[in-house]
């Protein structure tokens, strides 16, 4: 069996994967909107899981596939609960601007 | 039987009289306090027959701590200075009537309970939070049940808390690095360590920051006159009597074998400023409007003569040291009662408004004239016999010193002098002043009969403290 | 046997101060006083039996008590000596108080407080006891503060006026100032020689072949200053005629006859010390001289009939020190005693004085007291005489010794003390003369009630009238008993009798003339021109200068008081201050900082984000792409 | 090339595409759904590289799953509208240079690193069929996927507690 990399290379994968993590960082500063925001989390758990597989490949190993099913795991609770709070802020607020949500301020 | 006893009676003793009730809690707590006297006593006793009741035993594993406890004559007679001094600072304060006196007492044996941890720890860490642990209590005692406003109150007492305790800080930075170059805090191996000069000179700085805020030497002296003058005259008395001797106590016991060529390269510069508090602290007493403010200056030159003497590193500097810190705690305590005396019948520390006094209560009068002797060191009083030797201590290293040091004896005499003409002489007061009391009268006499007691007769305490001394010398004296 | 009747002598007085302080309010004040008396009495007694002693064997007494205090090259101990110096001033103190507290059973009747007066009369005797006996310069230290302590609770003894106080104050904190150096030349001595005890000291120093003279002189300079402040001499003698504040019988035994000898006491103690710096002594020959005669000029035109006493009390002092700065020991000894028979029965008689007209000390005031106050008025004449240097009275022999012995030594102190006898005679005659002759000046009622004093007062009076007669026998010019008596203590020979020639006799006439001449110009200015003392105001020129005692006091003030105080007000309010902020400086700077630290934490998730990808990129940095 | 680089090559820039536009789009619903997009792509990656599970898990949960309760929370708070205000300038300048910034130190990071070889090791060995991976998760990871399920169980209790009203608010 032919391994898949010979053909495209970790290197593409990982500089993809920095671009993808680093566009869900942008994302993350740029837009005001909760709901985007956590999008832009989404992105940057994908880059992140897309390096695992890429990796568990390059090593020939299961173990970079099961971080991965963990990770979904975790970013499937983290979404359920994130936006339950976001929901419970709109309901207070009015409104999901994160520009609005300054309680943490000193 | 060991030392670690009396710690343990005192820190029961605090917690039975909060569970006695407001009600018993000043006579279970002078009890108790006593029990710790009277066990002190027995120490005593069997230190004298060369017994071994000194404790230790592992505490800590990771850091290197144990709960070592060394009563050596210099611990012991610290110790009984505390335990002498805390049942006549409870029994002083059986006219006032406290809110929430439960605490209020067991708030006074924890403190003696830390000080008397403070001079017997001989691990870095456990002496070390025993310092602090004196703190606590203090804090509370002076903020719940001092007396003016209580804003200004609150401010002087917690510049109090944080400047002693930002100054402690930097002591325990010290022990840290000592720790890290000896891998225990044990004293012994602290003192065995091979420390460069610049070494020792910033350990000797830390050490210094921490015990000069306590003493206090000047200029860390700011919190002083007021925190004396805010606290309930039992905590200024703890204070001035006891906790003070803290900071001193630790300077030979801990600073000077630690940093032996640090105190001997700046010898004249620590001097110097212990004979500045001298001069100053005098200076700035005589014209002092309040009582206790003004006995808070006296302190501070009195105390400045003490830590003169100990940084001159000679044995009678270290000796009369230790005898004036053990004078100056009883007669510290005597004053401030005086002043609490004269507080509980006219309700003023404003020197302005009192005098007049002698001629309606004799008793008082004679009683605290002969504390005011004493603070200036009149010979047959303990204090002379510390101030002497102290004094003798710094001519020795320089006669000037001497001449600076002993500017105490006239101003001294001149700011006491004026405050008792103004406080207590003159046209008899309007307001009527009723003698002291059978509780007040006892209180006094016991403090002056120690202070004339040791004043002709100072050798029990000379040869108690003197084997350590020596001790502490010989390390001071090491070849590294 | 010696320890228990020294132990006795010392504490007998001890008790009757304890017994006055505690039940002397019950028993009434005739019996308190009676006490106070009888225990003074009775340490003369035991004064007497070891005077005896000392006569016949010659040898001192030592007796150890108890080690006192420790120090690292010696230790002090709590002794006893008794020598031919300590029983001698034993003698004058326990005798002479002795005679005033007698005294004082009467004076000090009407006082409220009389029982404490004779306690703290008691505690004095018992202080300078110990003074005299300590066997060590620290035993002699307790005494030496004791008395200080004695004369400031005596001096504020009607404690109820200010003034008074203010004068105690003053005295204590001058004989303060006195005792640091007195310290100091302890210090020094300690560290020399490695003990404080007399008889030690004496073995040390005449024993040693190379000492150590220049810190010897520092030594015996610092002793001196001791001795300048409990001495009253310039500049610290401002103390004694405030002093006078102090009922009379005070200011006759402690600020005539006893404790302000003490700095004679310890400077003849000390004489082994003394002789090596011979600097020091002719500071001490000077400083002397010139008291006795600022002192005396003072004395010139002052009215209150104590102050011109006091004065000259200082300036009879200056005299016994100008004797010891030139090495005469036993000269200042026999002035000592002599003074302190003449100024006591002085002192007493003006206490008499002011009895009868019930506490008026202006001597403008007085007048005419000759007529109703014989024996006080014969008595008073008497000492008179013998404090002007008149032979055959015992001043005239003791003065007469010093103006020699100055006379040897240096032309320029002999005038000077010449000078100052004859100023002694001119005011202690216009004393007199202003107070018992002619008419009397004051008041009406005060005339009326006036009267001779009671025989307790009298009595006292007459024995030392008699006393300062004949007191000049214990040394004769050509027998001295003293000298002989005194001679164990001194390593110099002592001065051995002159020889009679002419000059000698010349040096006598002179006194003599310069006295009568004092004598004669006061009785032609007061009796024959009849003059008054102006009031205050009226005094103009130099002896508004002299009246106002050189403005010296005022000069003190300015230059020390003053200037200390407003330190202290400088120190209290800025200085305090300063400190007190810099400190607070500190939380302002640390609030600041927390302040503006605060902003980081603007509660923006975005900037959060930055400032955590920029930690990000700079650690990632740091790790990976440092290299 | 290769038609595998090719495929390689249009799955990464649909990916990076709807990444963007996720982010820029002013309408939440547009950036929802550009999202599954370029979720279905990351998917794809998947594939190429020959983990079909994974793949399947992906795209269930997060397309399915994830973007679906996205999908429901904006229409929920009916947010799909274009009000958003745009940010301040300098808070955009500081997006626009975190970005760059941490872009670029990423790949220097890679670049400076250690050069990977250029052959890639084939075992041959299955390693990512279900099988396998089932076996490895039940077996070495049993543990945390145990707690796996157990925080899963939590977030659903806790998102039932929070969006539930408050009954108590008055």
């Amino acid at each position: 069996m032919n391994n898949i990399l010979n053909e495209i290379g970790i290197e593409n994968y990982i500089f993809l994967s920095v671009i993808l993590f680093s566009i869900g960082v942008f994302g993350v500063l740029y837009r005001r909107n909760a709901i985007i925001v956590f999008m832009s989390i989404e992105i940057m758990l994908n880059a992140v899981n897309l390096l695992f597989v890429a990796f568990s490949t390059y090593h020939q190993d299961a173990q970079g596939q099961v971080f991965v099913f963990f990770s979904m795991a975790v970013a499937a609770a983290e979404v359920a609960v994130g936006l339950a709070i976001l929901v419970s802020i709109f309901r207070n607020l009015g409104s999901i601007d994160i520009n609005n949500l300054k309680n943490l301020k000193g | 039987m060991n030392v670690s006893l009396i710690l343990i009676i005192l820190l029961v003793g605090a917690f039975a009289t909060y569970l006695a009730g407001d009600k018993l809690a000043s006579k279970v707590a002078l009890l108790f306090s006593i029990a710790s006297l009277g066990f002190s006593i027995v120490l005593l006793n069997q230190y004298n027959l060369g017994e071994n009741i000194n404790f230790i035993n592992q505490w800590i594993n990771q850091p290197n701590v144990s709960f070592a406890l060394n009563a050596d004559g210099l611990a012991i007679a610290m110790l009984l200075l505390t335990t002498a001094l805390t049942p006549i600072i409870i029994y002083s304060s059986f006219g006032n009537e406290y809110k929430n006196a439960k605490s209020f007492y067991a708030l006074i044996l924890f403190m003696a309970f830390a000080m008397c941890g403070t001079f017997l720890a001989a691990d870095g860490l456990l002496y070390y939070i025993f310092w602090e642990l004196a703190l606590i209590p203090i804090y509370f005692i002076a903020l719940i049940w001092g007396n003016g406003d209580v804003e200004e109150r609150k401010k002087a007492v917690v510049k109090f808390f944080i400047y002693t305790l930002a100054g402690s800080l930097f002591m325990l930075v010290a022990f840290i690095y000592l720790y890290q170059k000896a891998g225990s805090f044990l004293i012994q191996d602290l003192y065995n360590l091979n420390l460069t000069a610049s070494e020792q000179l910033w350990i000797f700085l830390a050490f210094f920051l921490a015990y000069a805020i306590k003493i206090p030497i000047i200029p860390f002296h700011t919190w002083q006159a007021n925190v004396y003058q805010k606290a309930p005259t039992v905590g200024t008395m703890l204070l001035s009597g006891i906790m003070l001797k803290m900071g001193l106590y630790s300077v030979i016991r801990w600073q000077l074998p630690i940093a032996p060529l640090a105190a001997k390269e700046y010898m004249y510069i620590f001097i110097g400023l212990g004979i500045a508090g001298v001069i100053y602290g005098s200076i700035v007493a005589l014209r002092q409007r309040d009582l206790k403010k003004l006995l808070a200056y006296s302190s501070l030159a009195h105390v400045g003569l003490i830590a003169a003497g100990s940084y001159t590193l000679t044995i009678d500097g270290l000796r009369g040291a230790v005898l004036q810190m053990i004078a100056h705690g009883f007669v510290v305590v005597g004053l401030f009662f005086a002043s609490e005396i004269i507080y509980r019948r006219y309700e003023t520390r404003v020197i302005a408004e009192m005098g007049g006094i002698r001629s309606q209560a004799v008793k008082f009068a004679s009683l605290f004239m002969i504390l005011v002797l004493a603070s200036v060191a009149l010979p047959t009083t303990f204090n002379f016999v510390g101030e002497f030797t102290v004094l003798y201590s710094l001519s020795q290293i320089n006669v000037w010193f001497a001449v600076l040091g002993g500017t105490t004896i006239i101003l001294g005499a001149y700011y006491m002098l004026k405050m008792y003409q103004h406080v207590m002489l003159g046209e008899t007061n309007a307001k009527p002043f009723a003698d002291v009391t059978f509780n007040e009268a006892t209180t006094l006499v016991i403090i002056v009969a120690v202070l004339f007691f040791f004043g002709m007769y100072p050798k029990p305490i000379t040869d108690l403290i003197t084997p350590s001394l020596e001790n502490i010398i010989t390390q001071i004296n090491r070849i590294n | 046997m010696n320890t228990n009747l020294a132990l006795l002598l010392l504490l007998a007085p001890f008790l009757g101060f304890l017994f006055n302080i505690f039940f002397g309010k019950s028993i009434g004040k005739t019996a308190s006083g009676v006490i106070g008396t009888l225990t003074v009495a009775l340490s003369f007694a035991v004064t007497l039996y070891f005077f005896g002693q000392i006569s016949v064997s010659k040898t001192p007494i030592q007796i150890q008590l108890f080690d006192w205090i420790q120090i690292s090259n010696f230790k002090v101990d709590f002794g006893f000596l008794l020598d031919q110096l300590s029983v001698l001033w034993l003698l004058f103190v326990t005798g002479i108080g002795s005679l005033i507290h007698v005294y004082s059973i009467s004076y000090m009747h009407d006082d409220e407080n009389m029982h404490k007066f004779f306690a703290y009369l008691n505690l004095f005797v018992f202080f300078m006891i110990t003074l005299v006996i300590g066997s060590n310069l620290l035993v002699l230290f307790i005494g030496w503060e004791g008395v200080g302590l004695c004369s400031y609770l005596l001096i504020g003894f009607w404690h109820k006026n200010q003034d008074f106080n203010d004068a105690a104050k003053k005295a204590f904190i001058m004989n303060r100032i006195g005792d640091l150096g007195l310290l100091i030349g302890i210090f020094i001595i300690g560290s020399l020689f490695s003990t404080l005890d007399y008889a030690t000291l004496k073995t040390a120093i005449t024993g040693a072949t190379n000492l150590d003279l220049y810190w010897i002189s520092i030594a015996a300079f610092a002793l001196f200053i001791g001795a300048c402040g409990k001495s009253a001499q310039i500049p610290l003698y401002t103390w004694l005629p405030d002093a006078m504040a102090g009922p009379t019988p005070v200011s006759a035994l402690i600020h005539a006859a006893t404790m302000v000898t003490a700095g004679i006491f310890m400077i003849t103690r000390l004489n082994y010390v003394f002789d090596l710096a011979p600097d020091v002594q002719n500071i001490i020959a000077i400083v002397g001289a010139v008291t006795s005669l600022v002192a005396a000029t003072i004395a010139l035109v002052q009215t209150d009939i104590k102050k011109v006493l006091a004065y000259s009390t200082v300036s009879q002092l200056g005299l016994m020190f100008l004797a010891l700065g030139l090495g005469a020991y036993e000269v200042a000894v026999f002035h000592v005693i002599t003074h302190a028979f003449f100024k006591a029965c002085l002192f007493l008689g003006s206490g008499s004085v002011i009895h009868a007209l019930h506490g008026e000390q202006d001597m403008r005031k007085m007048g005419g007291l000759k007529k109703v106050m014989g024996i006080t008025f014969i008595t008073f004449l008497l000492s008179s005489l013998a404090i002007s240097g008149i032979p055959p009275f015992s001043g005239f022999f003791s003065k007469d010794e010093i103006l020699m012995v100055a006379f040897e030594h240096n032309k320029v102190l002999w005038f000077i003390a010449s000078l100052a006898s004859l100023l002694t005679a001119f005011y202690m005659f216009r004393l007199l003369y202003l107070t018992f002759f002619k008419e009397f000046r004051g008041t009406a009622e005060q005339k009326s009630h006036l009267h001779e004093s009671p025989s307790l007062i009298t009595f006292p009076l007459i024995v030392l009238a008699i006393l300062a007669t004949v007191g000049g026998l214990i040394s004769l010019p050509t027998n001295s008993w003293l000298n002989g008596y005194l001679s164990p203590l001194f390593s110099k020979e002592v001065h051995e009798a002159h020889h009679f020639g002419t000059t000698e006799y010349a040096l006598m006439a002179i006194a003599v003339i310069a006295g009568l001449v004092g004598i004669g110009v006061a009785y032609s200015k007061y009796i024959k021109q009849n003059q008054v003392p102006v009031e205050d105001a009226e005094i103009t020129g130099f002896s508004k200068v002299l009246y106002n005692k050189y403005y010296v006091d005022e000069f003190y003030n300015v230059l020390f008081v003053n200037s200390i105080n407003g330190l202290s007000k400088f120190f209290r309010d800025y200085v305090e201050t300063t400190l007190s902020s810099a400190v607070f400086g500190l939380e302002k700077i640390a609030n600041e900082l927390a302040f503006q630290g605060k902003k980081l934490q603007s509660g923006s998730i975005g900037f959060y984000l930055f400032v955590f990808v920029i930690g990000l990129c700079t650690i990632i940095t740091y790790l990976f792409l440092a290299q | 090339m290769s038609t595998i680089l090719i495929i390689f090559c249009v799955l990464a820039a649909i990916t990076l595409a709807t990444a963007f536009l996720a982010i820029f789009s002013r309408n939440p619903i547009h950036s929802a759904l550009y999202l599954v997009i370029c979720f279905f792509s990351i998917a794809g990656h998947y594939l190429l590289l020959n983990s079909q599970f994974l793949a399947i898990v992906h795209v269930i949960v997060y397309s399915g799953a994830i973007m679906i309760l996205f999908l429901f929370t904006i229409m929920l708070m009916n947010l799909n509208k274009e009000n958003e205000v745009h940010k301040p300038r300098i808070t955009r300048l500081g997006a626009i240079v975190s970005f760059g910034l941490i872009c670029v130190v990423l790949i220097l990071v890679f670049i400076n690193s250690k050069p990977i070889v250029g052959e890639y090791i084939t075992t041959g060995e299955d390693y990512q069929s279900i099988k396998v991976l089932g076996k490895v998760l039940l077996n070495e990871y049993m543990v945390p996927f145990e707690f796996a399920s157990i925080l899963l169980l939590v977030a659903m209790i806790g998102t039932v507690l929070l969006s539930k009203k408050e009954k108590t608010e008055k």
